[in-house]
């Protein structure tokens, strides 16, 4: 009997803390789309972009289970997320630093023909 | 040195209790990767073209958005549902029933994309030679709008594949459609949603009080 | 052979073809992996012996240039993600992981026999390209040719590459779930043979830096067929945003291809110095830091494609940090031979080869990512040499070690020894005077991806090719004295090296279940005794 | 450091290519540094390889106690490596940062690569086609973009590259130390003919530049230009006298009458060669079939004008290979 009414009070709280992370999620949506109509200029990207954040993060640490989850778990998900960083951080540090003349792109007068070539594969 | 038991993984993994869980969170570290390309194509374009994609994002139908929004999120608390009904004794006839709705919303999302690409497709807002807009990078926005609502399209076509399999083996009580294999399963389903949740103000909100 | 009382082994267990073409046991999916990437090899080794036949003379006349830009890009495409890639992990690492960590099977068997049939619809995609019309962007794809001005079959091969990749993802995931899972109980990460280590990182890599290549493939094939203009400047795009992308996946995918060649070569060498590894626990953590440190340096690849100052000192700086783990693997190798008691098996051969040849494979590395001397010799054959040296010289090299290493355990046969090391000699020698030729090619600049070449640079060429022919010689005789093995070779015992590592614990061939009863897990990993006497089982 | 700096090993062979640039001696220098430091270290591991496995070779007699575990060497081994990789990448990264910014007072000089030609100008507008002349002793500034896809403007001598993108402009400097002619490559593969992409870099003294550059055309030789499209366009791979496909010989033809498949005959003109491109089946030569595929809409009229000043410049020398 105690592990029933056990059971039961977890499945309870399990229901409720997904509601609210529910109610959460939709709250948060509705922010971000209030945002967007706010001029705040590249502040814009960033605010979307956080709660976009925070949305995942419920998602991962709630209705994933990363809240019980061991850390070999934890860790694919940080892996995961650390090799995406990575390659945006250091690509970024090129595109940040780097001073680009750009002409406008003089066509040739035309396409090289393909020598003949009938069907063009693709 | 005691003699080192030998772990017997039977044909499917049923034995070994973290193996199908680990597998699948290494397997959504590697879409986050995959996604994550287009993501770094999507910052660039939008670092680079400012003007171009706010003029193109205020092209996409921010209702529709929004609206598919609450819908996958709602979906995502649906299967999440599911997962704890599963683990409960009483609360476990609920699952099936969950899974065909979560599966429902995911289809009820795809019917309101494919409104959208259909509505944007007569607007001449497909990149090709009669493209609507003539700002710099407008078309680069919506070539990458439609290949990111795209492949996460094909996810969701897969995912819903796999509720639809699940409720309907839950609801026959078949041995494959465990409380194991659900929870995988909406793992997945969650990763999806998560990547929509970001999709959503990349794409629809980049700038709409110009 | 096998005692009747013992169940069969792996080999005789069902010989129909539907039971190896359905099969689940890993042994078996290792054999089929190692004939399709041997058939894979041997077409990318003919493209190569081609090239070299046309790069004999100066003029361009043995092909047309075109036919000779399609030979070098299926070159490319079919050694690095139809061989090279898949050899060790999927060949030695499906076989000998499980056996290795006392387990039946890998964590997911049914994965494993997907992750094949992958592979082989990848390979086959890619060979319809070749065969329809060959394509011709080199096999780094780089935009704008690949997207806008290639007509050949470009998006036939990137759905093969995509394929091929899928495979490998799901080669990696089921490895990295095996290692944590299915360990045996008694052995703790640090009794682990480091041949898993290494399968352990190149699956971190394989699992994080494959789907990048899949998405740059994906955004290729778009831009090609609807002009998307990420990479298409006229759009705005950028081609450098595909240099970053390719080469985020292509920098770690050389650590795939090289650290289970580490893996191989750790397991050698103390087995045949007779000598436990020198520093275990160092050259665990320098696997580890390959792995993780190979995803910070892509850019040493782009120091003249127009990025920036800053990032070029960047990744100048990291790609430094990345060489000194090999240096310490190196050093330890070579220090575990200290006060052993040395035998020069067949094994024994490829393993010091490897070492002499990644070393200086590595060192030129430290070249090339030098800044200054980066702009001289960058896109010249001294690139070609400096990673011909690490892939052909250390993985290929270690490949084959690990082949005759373990061809006892997995056929119950010896490989007819004399032969085996003439065989090792020859790849040895015809190595060397290919590739190094080239090292002083580059430096005199003779670029890279040329059909004809300015007469100055003939000689050396000509010695390369023919190293050429004896290299091939070399990768011949295996397939010749493997093949006469399988019939008529003696039977080697359970342990003919008298190695350390449960897989000899388990009977050659071992049974389909691996195990006739549960391994015992010793209490030190690599616990050979250089004073004591050699078992006298080996010939 | 003396301006040119030869690695020659002995009289004849010549480890390193002739140094021609101020950049080129400050390279050799720190690959010479490298080649000795790896070299050390590359000799070092083979002799110690190679003495272990005589010594403790198994069968022979020899102390084999196990050693102690030495921790310090394992440090020594790997801080060492890091000190002087931090040396090393600073040399390469100071040469590097001075290669990236040209002196204010460069000599300017714009290059546009197409598939598998260097188009170059001057600033007084004097252009030139693969080749380049550049005096002695002052620093060039080459500004380069691209038409088509990346292509890459490398000169061994002064041990310099830089890729050439297409929608941006890249930059390349150098100060020529010695006189001569030095061959300059395409080194980023550009397609079909990249190996033919190449040309030569001659360097003058300052005065002869000076002459060289008042005397010539503005206009490149539009005969070279012509040359160029000849075998770009595929003309060659018929009409070239080595040429396995039956087509009529364009050496000389200009000025020459042709008899044509039906009877008629003409002097070839402009006009009847720049039919020839567009409409080839109009003129038929006698004794060949009109297999010619037609030029319309890939040839714009400055290609036509150059094909024809090539074809006037091939005046009647007799067509040996």
């Amino acid at each position: 009997m105690a592990e029933e009414c056990a059971a039961s009070t977890r499945f309870a709280r399990e229901r409720r803390t997904i509601a609210w992370a529910w109610i959460a999620l939709l709250l948060l949506m509705l922010t971000s789309l209030g945002s967007a109509y706010a001029k705040l200029g590249p502040w814009n990207m960033v605010a979307g972009l956080v709660i976009a954040g925070i949305k995942a993060g419920i998602v991962a640490w709630l209705f994933m289970r990363l809240r019980e989850a061991g850390v070999l778990i934890r860790l694919a998900a940080v892996a995961g997320l650390g090799a995406w960083c990575i390659l945006l951080v250091l690509s970024g540090v090129d595109y940040a630093t780097r001073t680009l003349t750009p002409t406008d792109v003089q066509r040739p007068q035309q396409l090289p023909p393909a020598h003949g070539a009938a069907s063009q594969p693709r | 040195m005691s003699s080192a038991t030998l772990a017997h993984p039977s044909v499917d993994e049923k034995q070994e209790p973290g193996t199908g869980k680990l597998g699948m969170w290494v397997f959504l570290a590697s879409e986050l990767l995959f996604f994550g390309g287009l993501f770094v194509a999507y910052l660039y374009g939008r670092t680079h073209f400012p003007g171009g994609w706010a003029e193109a994002s205020r092209r996409t139908d921010v209702l529709l958005g929004t609206v598919n929004t609450a819908v996958l999120l709602t979906s995502s608390a649906a299967v999440a549902l599911a997962v704890a009904c599963e683990e409960d004794a009483q609360a476990r006839r609920w699952t099936a029933r969950l899974l065909s709705l979560t599966a429902a919303l995911g289809i009820v999302f795809l019917l309101l994309k494919c409104l959208e690409w259909h509505d944007e497709w007569r607007e001449h807002l497909v990149p090709g030679p009669d493209f609507a807009l003539h700002a710099a990078g407008a078309q680069q926005f919506f070539a990458l709008y439609f290949l990111m609502t795209g492949l996460h399209g094909v996810h969701m076509i897969c995912g819903i594949a796999a509720l639809g399999l699940l409720a309907r083996g839950r609801s026959r009580g078949r041995a494959w459609a465990g409380a194991r294999e659900l929870e995988v399963a909406a793992l997945y389903w969650h990763f999806v949603d998560a990547v929509w949740i970001f999709l959503y103000p990349l794409l629809y909100l980049v700038d709409r009080h110009g | 052979m096998t005692t009747d009382a013992l169940p069969a082994s792996y080999l005789e267990d069902g010989m129909s073809l539907r039971s190896w073409l359905t099969t689940t046991d890993h042994k078996r999916i290792a054999i089929l992996y190692a004939l399709s990437i041997t058939a894979f090899f041997f077409v990318g080794g003919a493209a190569a012996t081609i090239i070299r036949m046309e790069l004999a003379t100066p003029a361009g006349d043995l092909v047309s240039n075109d036919a000779y830009n399609k030979l070098f890009t299926a070159h490319g495409v079919i050694m690095v993600w139809l061989f090279l890639i898949p050899s060790i992990p999927s060949v030695l690492g499906n076989f000998l992981l499980p056996l290795m960590l006392g387990a039946r099977d890998l964590a997911f068997p049914r994965l494993n026999l997907l992750s094949w049939y992958l592979y082989l619809a990848g390979g086959l995609i890619t060979l319809e390209a070749l065969l329809l019309g060959g394509v011709d962007t080199g096999w780094t794809f780089y935009t704008p040719y690949s997207t806008m001005f290639s007509n050949t079959y470009v998006v036939l091969t990137l759905v093969g590459v995509f394929v091929t990749g899928f495979s490998s993802i799901l080669t990696g995931l089921n490895f990295i779930v095996t290692i944590h899972t299915l360990r045996a109980p008694a052995m703790g990460w640090f009794k682990l043979p480091l041949f898993a280590w290494a399968m352990y990182a190149t699956s971190l890599i394989l699992v994080l830096a494959t789907p990048v290549l899949a998405i740059t493939t994906l955004l290729v094939a778009a831009e090609r067929l609807f002009q998307i203009g990420i990479f298409d400047p006229a759009y705005g795009g950028d081609p450098l945003l595909f240099q970053h992308l390719f080469w985020f996946y292509s920098h770690p995918a050389v650590y795939i291809m090289v650290l289970p060649a580490m893996g191989v070569v750790s397991e050698i060498i103390p087995c045949f110095a007779r000598r436990p590894v020198f520093g275990y626990d160092t050259m665990a953590y320098a696997i580890l830091a390959i792995a993780s440190v190979g995803f910070l340096v892509w850019g040493h690849h782009m120091f003249v494609s127009g990025q920036s100052l800053a990032a070029s000192m960047t990744f100048s700086l990291l790609s430094f940090l990345v060489a000194i783990p090999s240096a310490i693997k190196v050093f330890n190798w070579t220090a575990t031979l200290y006060k052993g008691s040395i035998r020069f098996d067949a094994p024994m051969l490829y393993a010091l080869g490897f070492v002499g040849l990644f070393t200086i494979g590595g060192l030129t590395g430290l070249f090339l990512a030098s800044l200054s001397l980066d702009v001289h010799l960058t896109d010249t054959y001294f690139v070609v040499a400096h990673f011909h040296y690490i892939m052909v010289g250390g993985s290929v090299m270690a490949y084959f070690g690990g082949l005759h290493f373990w061809w006892p355990k997995a056929t119950g046969r010896m490989y007819p020894e004399v032969w085996a090391r003439i065989a090792a000699v020859l790849v040895f020698i015809g190595f060397n005077l290919t590739f190094f030729p080239q090292f002083i090619l580059g430096v005199e600049g003779m670029p890279r991806r040329y059909h004809a070449y300015p007469p100055q640079f003939q000689v050396l060429n000509l010695f390369s090719s023919t190293g050429a022919g004896v290299l091939a010689i070399g990768y011949l005789m295996p397939l010749v004295y493997f093949a006469w093995s399988m019939g008529r070779g003696k039977a080697a015992g359970d342990n003919p090296f008298g190695a350390q590592g449960l897989e000899w614990q388990a009977r050659s061939p071992p049974p389909t279940h691996n195990f006739d009863a549960p391994p015992v897990v010793p209490a030190r990993v690599y616990d050979y005794q250089a004073d004591e006497p050699l078992p006298e089982a080996a010939p | 450091m003396a301006a040119d700096t030869d690695a020659t090993l002995s009289s004849g062979f010549r480890l390193l290519h002739a140094a021609a640039s101020a950049q080129a001696s400050r390279t050799d220098a720190l690959f010479l540094a490298m080649l000795l430091l790896c070299g050390t270290v590359a000799i070092v591991l083979l002799v110690l390889v190679v003495w272990f496995s005589l010594r403790y070779r198994r069968g022979r007699q020899v102390d084999r106690t196990p050693p102690r575990e030495m921790k310090g060497i394992e440090v020594a081994w790997t801080v060492t490596p890091l000190l002087i990789f931090f040396g090393v990448f600073g040399w390469a990264a100071r040469d590097y940062v001075t290669m990236a910014d040209p002196p204010a007072d460069a000599l300017p000089v714009s290059v546009v690569a197409r598939q598998w030609m260097w188009k170059l100008q001057h600033r007084n507008g004097r252009r030139e086609i693969n080749e380049l002349h550049v005096p002695l002793g002052e620093p060039v500034v080459v500004t380069m973009t691209s038409q088509d896809v990346i292509h890459s403007f490398f000169i061994p001598a002064f041990r310099l590259k830089q890729d050439v993108l297409p929608g941006r402009y890249t930059r390349l400097w150098f100060t020529a130390t010695q006189l001569g002619e030095f061959p300059l490559f395409c080194s980023e593969y550009c397609g079909s003919e990249h190996s033919q992409m190449t040309g030569r870099v001659v360097v003058l003294s300052p005065s002869d530049y000076g002459r060289w550059l008042a005397s010539g055309p503005s206009e490149p030789g539009m005969a070279q230009y012509g040359f160029a499209l000849f075998r770009q366009l595929g003309c060659s791979g018929c009409h070239d006298p080595r040429s396995t496909i039956h087509a009529p010989l364009l050496e000389g033809l200009y000025g020459r009458t042709v008899h044509l498949q039906d009877g008629r005959s003409l002097v070839a003109d402009a006009n009847y060669l720049r039919d020839s491109i567009l409409v080839p089946a109009k003129d038929v030569v006698a004794g060949f079939a009109p297999v010619m595929p037609s030029f319309a809409g890939q040839v714009s009229e400055e290609d036509l004008q150059a094909l024809i000043a090539y074809i006037q410049s091939t005046h009647a020398r007799d067509a040996t290979p």
